[in-house]
């Protein structure tokens, strides 16, 4: 098997690809699901959690480190909570009559 | 359960492809609501993987923040007025913001006391923070506009650009002064600078353009995720992150477009020349008098989704000589089950019958066409008014102004019904030269532009709608 | 109190000043509405409706015994002399200025409205019955010049050949140039139209036809939405300049009109004579001199291989319609001018709207 | 060879034969042709006019004395007379199998084409003069009657209230009717029309216009495109079906024919009766007895307020176009029945073409 | 020199930005050669980084195969007539396939000798085996039909499905038994049976469908190519073979869309009812005898990039009631440099006039309308006409068969244009019954279906053109 | 440090990503490039030859190995240089007018 490669090199991979699908998933969408589109992202990008998660349960980081990563939590999870709901508010209102 | 780091990235892919799945669903009303679920599925998934991994192992901070977090996300979501919901993305996206700054010098701090930083890592740590720092502050400035706190007009000043410029660069100094040294305060130095850069962005731009705004601030917290995600070595918060970037920039850009502005000018207020075509210049001066305009986007999502659509055409129809491209959309919406009418008034146009001769000539079908006194009952059951190029003849000061040359004439009451769209060029008036009490009312948006390439651009949405 | 509707005597007339559907809106009003024997017949409008519409039927003097007479043409001297004192007179007066007639009327104390008079501001349009005869006469004319011409208007490819399409042009392009525009628009023909007010050429592109422009140096736009008369250098410099134009049209529909004035010569002799064999011209400025110097006013003649169509009262000739475009301008006018009260209708005094205090016809 | 080109004498008639167009490509082709003085008059073709196309002008006696006669309507017994023994009489004869006047042309040896035996073939369609004029005739008959309504055809919404479109029947929906229907359609009226034969209704949607659809129990579908004459039950049937729809309408433009036979009826007093005052009926079938049987021939009539117009020669009011097709009609066929050799033009036999062999006149 | 597996990865990458940028590209004419450019581009970067990196050690058969590879392809490439091509791309599939059954087989024989094989790799290794089998037998196959080297009918017999599904089924049986076992002996079964499977998959499906099949076994090429890179863990391998299977699923989906046939009944010959929309069966019937019927998109590619375009309308395009339409059309041609006229013939329709009166109602211009002597001299110098609903008017047995009943009619000489499309329903003649010999030219295509409908989706597409 | 992600995981993480891209790029394709996309769809198939290049550039993996690789190699270049130029080819057909 050969050497290994450089995570970082993973990482670019994945983002790059990433990327492109980013430019596509969204062409297209209707005008009116603008502001819903809009907040489903906000929702997503509360995926930081995920960071702050790693850095506020790792007991061996230090009170300090431990804090700041609550707060990312705290702030985070508002963020994810607050945006699915406001998102799935936003989408109530658009009922289709058929 | 400890879940093995493969396990974990199998988790991590899959809520990948759900988040993925959620966006593109969200661009078409019939999936939006399968395409929310699956998002927060992902973020199930994605949140449970991490919590089970190897990487956590203290939970009390864990899970007060989240506990605290999930009370104070829904309760603010569920309370907040509907008219409230960009204050309250603004504010979220500050949030986003400010995780990432903080994560970001967690993780800093979290190394150096394992010791397992390099250059590489450091420049992936002020990536991210200089962009969620960014983001905070801007979210901030754009829900204090938005809210009111702060004046929502745009704010200009010379050498705005040069200073943006500046501090951008004392921030990239500081950041690569930062990666070779790892110096805390130069992350501290940074970290302030890039947030004071935050502010001097957002706070030129206009209340108007907020909404492009938050979808731009919205793309720059996807970026920072990313970076945080390299930070990381995480593959999702990578792969979310840049699919956040990325749809929001392009998500702007399509808003921008569709308001017919140029993004450029947009994101760096009052960048590039703001003369524009005759539709900006018509947008800006409605904007100014408190008119909404609208995209023929919105007026195509309304009228789809409507039961009863009336048009009422005018003069500018005859100008434009729209009647053909009505007679389609007329065939198009009937086709969605849409019941759609023509409401004449009995002065429309410049010549008794004038509306009558042209849509004849495109061969509408008289049972669709119908007098005033006959149709004015029907204006508040009806969903959408087309106004297409008239004027004086939906103005309601003729009933309520006693002053106005038209006072005394009976109009079709438009107004009355759930939204109205006007199509017209330019904010003038009609043949009496009295300006149209309807354009303020809060039903009623403008479409600016010749009322024909209007109207087949609404076609040509209502065809298309999208794969 | 009373309402009159006599029969129209004037040759040719066909139109009448109520339609049974009015009738009944102002017998529901608590109206008296006498109708003479016969008003309605040659409109279309047999007495029978009338009577149950609730009207009583009656002679020539029991309808011009009125508090209100309704009228579509100026009335006869004898006419007058049957009204009562004080009533009110609805009608055309067709006249400007200094008129007999009119101080006859006065001397009678009457008080007339001369629907001419109605001034043109976007609430009086219901009840401009100025307007409303002048697009039936455009709608009208054009199908007398399509009925005259000896030739298809519009373009038709067939075995046996084709037919070009009609060359027609509109001169003045008011509320009857602009019917006339659509109604050959409809037909087929390819229509031209020149007026001298230029806001008109957005109107004549809006129906499709193509507007003619010509520079004569100085606006025609009067007040009111009328046109003015040219200066004389203008006049020339017009009929110079139409003249090419005209001289290739075959059909020719003019209705420009200057009120109070003689209609302005848009086609001298020389053109008539350019023009093809079998080419129309239909004149609606007849009555008041014609656009066309050859026009004989009431008749149709040929000259040099042109037909000239010189018919006057093109709104007679759709009588049924014309009738009840002008009974409603009518009953919309009488709203303005009749109250009901406690006590039933009342009349108001003119001078409380704005629209009948600038009618009220005084003797210059 | 000479070719002649009379005046037509009919009263009434406009038209003439020729045209100076196709006479300028007879002249070409070697042909002399004689016109007869102010021939094309009142068609709106001047004898200066076939003078500067090369014909030559003569005297009724010298056109009538040529090869080949071209003629619009059935000649008289003197003009038959006139003519060459030998000579080829190209119009129509206007009569359907025992005639006096085609046994005294061939008593002179005259070779007659009349026109109405033209087959009705793909390759005819271009010598079909039937089809021509009546493509004529429903155009024009539409004018007439919109003339003579009292209101207006399309829909007019306008401040002194509205016109209703006007509700126009077409009865068979052949050459003329669809014509009819187009012209109806055109000046925006709410058109409806109906034929026996079924194949029709799809050609009458093709105009925007709706089909009236019975069931008859059987076929009125005839030989050559034509219709045939229905059973007396199914003509009971058709007329009981139409009465409604009829009695609704407020114009009926009929031109149900079937080939030498009395035009069916499909109006009869009764629905006449039923229909509103001022309603006009435009008979085309009237030289053939009408569809109505209250219309009179060549006379408008009034009949429990309902106008007849029984006029039978709607092509000669447009005489410039329907004279220009038909001598096109003409000028196709002459191109199968003269060749051009060395010596110049010559004649060919008639049976060496389908066409001209199906249409020689035999007296029966 | 030699590359790092970092650097050879990062070049890696680039090649597959290049190859999404290339695909990108083709799907628009403006961009097409760009596209072509960067594929060629992400190629040579593969290469170059593959043979620069460490595991390329001996590069003797390499230069050898490449070369005779390259010399081959680009004579075949050249030489190939235009018409030929379809059996190109099937014969350069069918290497593919084949390619990749043999780098299956020799990365076994190499690993096996090197001992590092488990279950994963050798799963991994069937896969790409077995697609890469199926797509050789396939490519062989469709390139014989296409060569007409088979015949071309589909060949259609009972019990067709369940034969396919036995063969798959005992192919898997052996792949499963290789991964457990590495015997050589399943692996090569195996590999014989997915050839077979191959060909019984192809071989019912008729000629007409052969596009479709092409862009279907492409898209199988490239799950071969991903399969080799999971063996070889090769990201760009598995990047471009993704990138190939997706998008070759897709657009095979696409031309299925565009020829009105379903996707199944295309791949699984003769599954699902056939019977279908009036369109499929006319079709069908046009094909029987050997006539091209055509997709919209194809009528619009020609018309777009027309200098001419002459519109003949008939009996048809007034039952559609298409004027309006066609008026449309017009005015989109005419927005892109077309110019556009209509023809009539003196008989179109079905009275005197018939097309006159509907496209005047239309508000077509009169000096856009001109009749069969004028502008019959102007066919030959037309890029593309439109017969909208018309038959007999331009049917040229009217001129050389003389037992026709329209023997002896002038004609419209459509025929002598470039490019001729039919608007209309059926097979059916006109109102003679004489069947059309203009069908049957080279130059001509059918586009089945209601004349206004195909104009509509003609304008729609005139007007979409992608993003 | 973690511990280290199987590289499968990883190869399944670009799989599905080059999927979805996969799935969005030719959507909107020109109807009339549709021969020349599988043209190049195809050429670019022949990636595979980056395969057949490490099998037959592995002199440790004895002669018949390489012996399949080289076929490969061969077969591959063909399709890379054929494919290429062949689309290329169709494409000039497509010149615009303008
Ligand atoms: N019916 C009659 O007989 C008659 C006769 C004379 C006068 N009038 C008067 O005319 C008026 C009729 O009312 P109306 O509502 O029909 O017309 P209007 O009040 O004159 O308004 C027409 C509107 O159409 C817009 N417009 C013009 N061209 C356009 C184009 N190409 N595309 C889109 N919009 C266009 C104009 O706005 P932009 O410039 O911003 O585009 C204008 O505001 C009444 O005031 C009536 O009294 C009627
Ligand atoms: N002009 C006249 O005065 C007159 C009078 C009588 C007869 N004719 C005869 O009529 C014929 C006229 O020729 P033409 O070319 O105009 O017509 P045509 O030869 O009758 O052909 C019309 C074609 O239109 C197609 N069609 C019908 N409905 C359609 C729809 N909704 N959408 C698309 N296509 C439709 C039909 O094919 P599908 O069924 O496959 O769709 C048919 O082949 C000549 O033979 C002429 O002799 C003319
Ligand atoms: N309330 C309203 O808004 C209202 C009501 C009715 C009419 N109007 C307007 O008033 C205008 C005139 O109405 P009218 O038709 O009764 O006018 P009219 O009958 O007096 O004249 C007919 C037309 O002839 C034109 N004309 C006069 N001299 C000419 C010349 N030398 N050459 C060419 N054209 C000449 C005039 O401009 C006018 O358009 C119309 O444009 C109409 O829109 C407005
Ligand atoms: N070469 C050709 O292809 C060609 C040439 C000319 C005419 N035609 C066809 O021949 C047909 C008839 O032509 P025409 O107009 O000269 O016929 P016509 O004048 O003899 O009759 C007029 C119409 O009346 C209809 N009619 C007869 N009896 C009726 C009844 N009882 N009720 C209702 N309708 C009745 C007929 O069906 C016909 O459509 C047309 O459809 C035309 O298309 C074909």
């Amino acid at each position: 098997m050969p050497e290994l490669l450089d995570p970082t090199i993973i990482a670019l991979y994945v983002f790059i690809l990433a990327c492109f699908i980013g430019y596509w998933v969204v062409w297209g969408v209707t005008p009116s699901l603008h502001t819903p589109l809009v907040a489903l992202t906000n929702a997503i990008s509360g995926i930081v959690l995920i960071g702050a998660l790693l850095v506020a349960g790792d007991p061996e980081a230090g009170l300090l480190t431990q804090l700041l990563g609550f707060l990312a939590v705290l702030l985070a999870s508002i963020n994810v909570f607050g945006g699915f709901l406001v998102t799935h508010r936003m989408l109530s209102m658009f009922k289709k009559k058929r | 359960m400890e879940l093995s780091v493969n396990h974990q990235a199998l988790a991590y892919l899959a809520a990948a492809v759900l988040f993925i799945l959620g966006l593109k669903g969200l661009t078409h009303p019939a999936t939006a609501r399968r395409g929310n679920l699956y998002a927060m599925l992902g973020m199930v998934i994605a949140i449970a993987a991490t919590l089970l991994g190897a990487q956590v192992q203290s939970y009390g901070f864990i899970i007060a923040g989240i506990a605290i977090g999930a009370v104070i996300g829904a309760v603010v979501a569920v309370r907040i007025q509907m008219t409230a919901m960009p204050q309250l993305v603004a504010a979220l996206h500050s949030f986003v913001g400010m995780a990432a700054v903080l994560v970001g010098i967690g993780t800093f701090l979290e190394r150096s006391a394992s010791g397992g930083l390099d250059a590489l890592l450091m420049s992936e740590i002020s990536a991210g923070v200089v962009i969620g720092a960014i983001t905070f502050t801007g979210s901030v400035i754009a829900f204090g506009k938005l809210q009111g706190l702060i004046g929502g007009a745009p704010v200009r000043f010379a050498g705005q650009h040069l200073l943006n410029a500046l501090i951008a660069l004392a921030t990239v100094a500081l950041a690569v002064h930062f990666a070779l040294t790892g110096s805390l305060l130069s992350l501290l130095l940074m970290t302030l600078l890039a947030l004071l850069l935050g502010l001097t962005l957002i706070i030129p731009i206009g209340g108007a353009d907020m909404p492009v705004i938050i979808s731009m601030l919205n793309s720059y917290s996807g970026w920072a995720a990313a970076a945080t995600g390299f930070t990381l070595h995480n593959n999702l918060l990578i792969i979310v992150g840049a699919l956040v970037g990325c749809s929001g920039a392009i998500l702007s850009y399509i808003m921008c477009r569709a308001m017919n502005r140029s993004i450029l000018n947009v994101v760096f207020g009052g960048f590039g020349s703001s003369g524009g075509g005759g539709g900006e210049s018509a947008g800006a001066q409605a904007a100014e008098r408190g008119v909404k305009s609208a995209a023929v986007e919105d007026a195509v999502y309304w009228m789809e989704d409507a039961a009863r659509v009336i048009v009422v055409p005018g003069y500018g129809m005859a100008v434009a000589q729209a009647q053909h491209a009505l007679k389609e959309l007329m065939q198009q919406l009937e086709g969605r089950g849409v019941e759609v009418r023509f409401a004449i008034h009995p002065v429309a146009g410049r010549m008794p019958g004038h509306m009558n001769v042209l849509l004849a000539e495109a061969d509408i079908p008289y049972d669709h066409v119908q007098e005033m006194d006959e149709i004015n009952p029907d204006f508040p059951s009806t969903d959408v008014v087309l106004v297409v190029g008239a004027n004086d003849v939906v103005n309601p000061a003729a009933r309520e102004d006693a002053s106005s040359p038209i006072y005394g004439m009976p109009i079709l009451e438009a107004g009355r019904a759930r939204q109205v769209y006007f199509l017209k060029r330019s904010m003038r008036p009609g043949y009496s030269g009295v300006d149209n009490l309807l354009f303020y009312q809060d039903n009623t948006s403008l479409i600016f532009g010749d009322a024909k390439d209007t109207i087949e651009a609404i076609n040509a949405a209502l065809k298309g709608g999208g794969h | 109190m009373k309402i009159g509707i006599p029969m129209e005597r004037r040759p040719g007339e066909a139109r009448v000043a109520s339609t049974p559907e009015v009738v009944r809106k102002l017998v529901a009003k608590g109206l008296e509405v006498w109708v003479e024997e016969g008003a309605g017949a040659r409109a279309g409008y047999p007495d029978a409706d009338y009577a149950e519409a609730g009207a009583s039927l009656g002679a020539r003097e029991t309808v011009y015994d009125a508090d209100l007479v309704l009228k579509v043409r100026r009335p006869e001297p004898d006419e007058v002399a049957l009204m009562r004192r004080g009533a009110r007179y609805l009608g055309f007066l067709e006249s400007c200025g200094e008129d007999d007639l009119l101080a006859a009327m006065q001397a009678r104390e009457l008080l007339v409205f001369p629907l001419e008079r109605m001034p043109r501001t976007s609430r009086a349009q219901s009840m401009d019955a100025l307007s409303s005869q002048s697009s039936i006469a455009g709608y009208r004319a054009t199908l007398e010049a399509a009925s005259r011409y000896g030739r298809f208007f519009p373009m038709m490819m067939t075995s046996a050949g084709s037919a070009k399409p009609a060359r027609l042009v509109v001169l003045g392009a008011g509320v009857a140039g602009l019917q006339a525009i659509a109604t050959a628009r409809r037909l087929g023909a390819d229509v031209h139209a020149y007026d001298v007010r230029s806001e008109t050429h957005e109107q004549i592109r809006s129906l499709g036809a193509r507007p003619i422009e010509l520079d004569l140096g100085e606006s025609g736009a009067g007040e009111g939405g009328y046109a003015r008369e040219l200066s004389d250098e203008a006049k020339a410099r017009q009929q110079a300049a139409l003249a090419d134009e005209l001289a290739r049209a075959q059909v020719i529909i003019t209705t420009a009109q200057i009120p109070c004035r003689q209609a302005p010569v848009l086609i001298p002799e020389a053109v008539v004579e350019r023009m093809r064999p079998g080419s129309v011209i239909v004149d609606l400025a007849a009555a008041s001199g014609g656009n066309c110097p050859l026009t004989v006013a009431d008749e149709v003649v040929e000259r040099h291989g042109v037909t000239l169509v010189g018919l006057t009262n093109y709104p007679a000739l759709l009588a049924a319609d014309a009738s009840a475009f002008y009974a409603r301008n009518l009953a919309n006018l009488l709203e303005l001018m009749i109250e009901t009260g406690a006590s039933g209708p009342q009349l108001r005094d003119p001078a409380d709207d704005e629209i009948t205090a600038a009618m009220v016809a005084r003797a210059d």
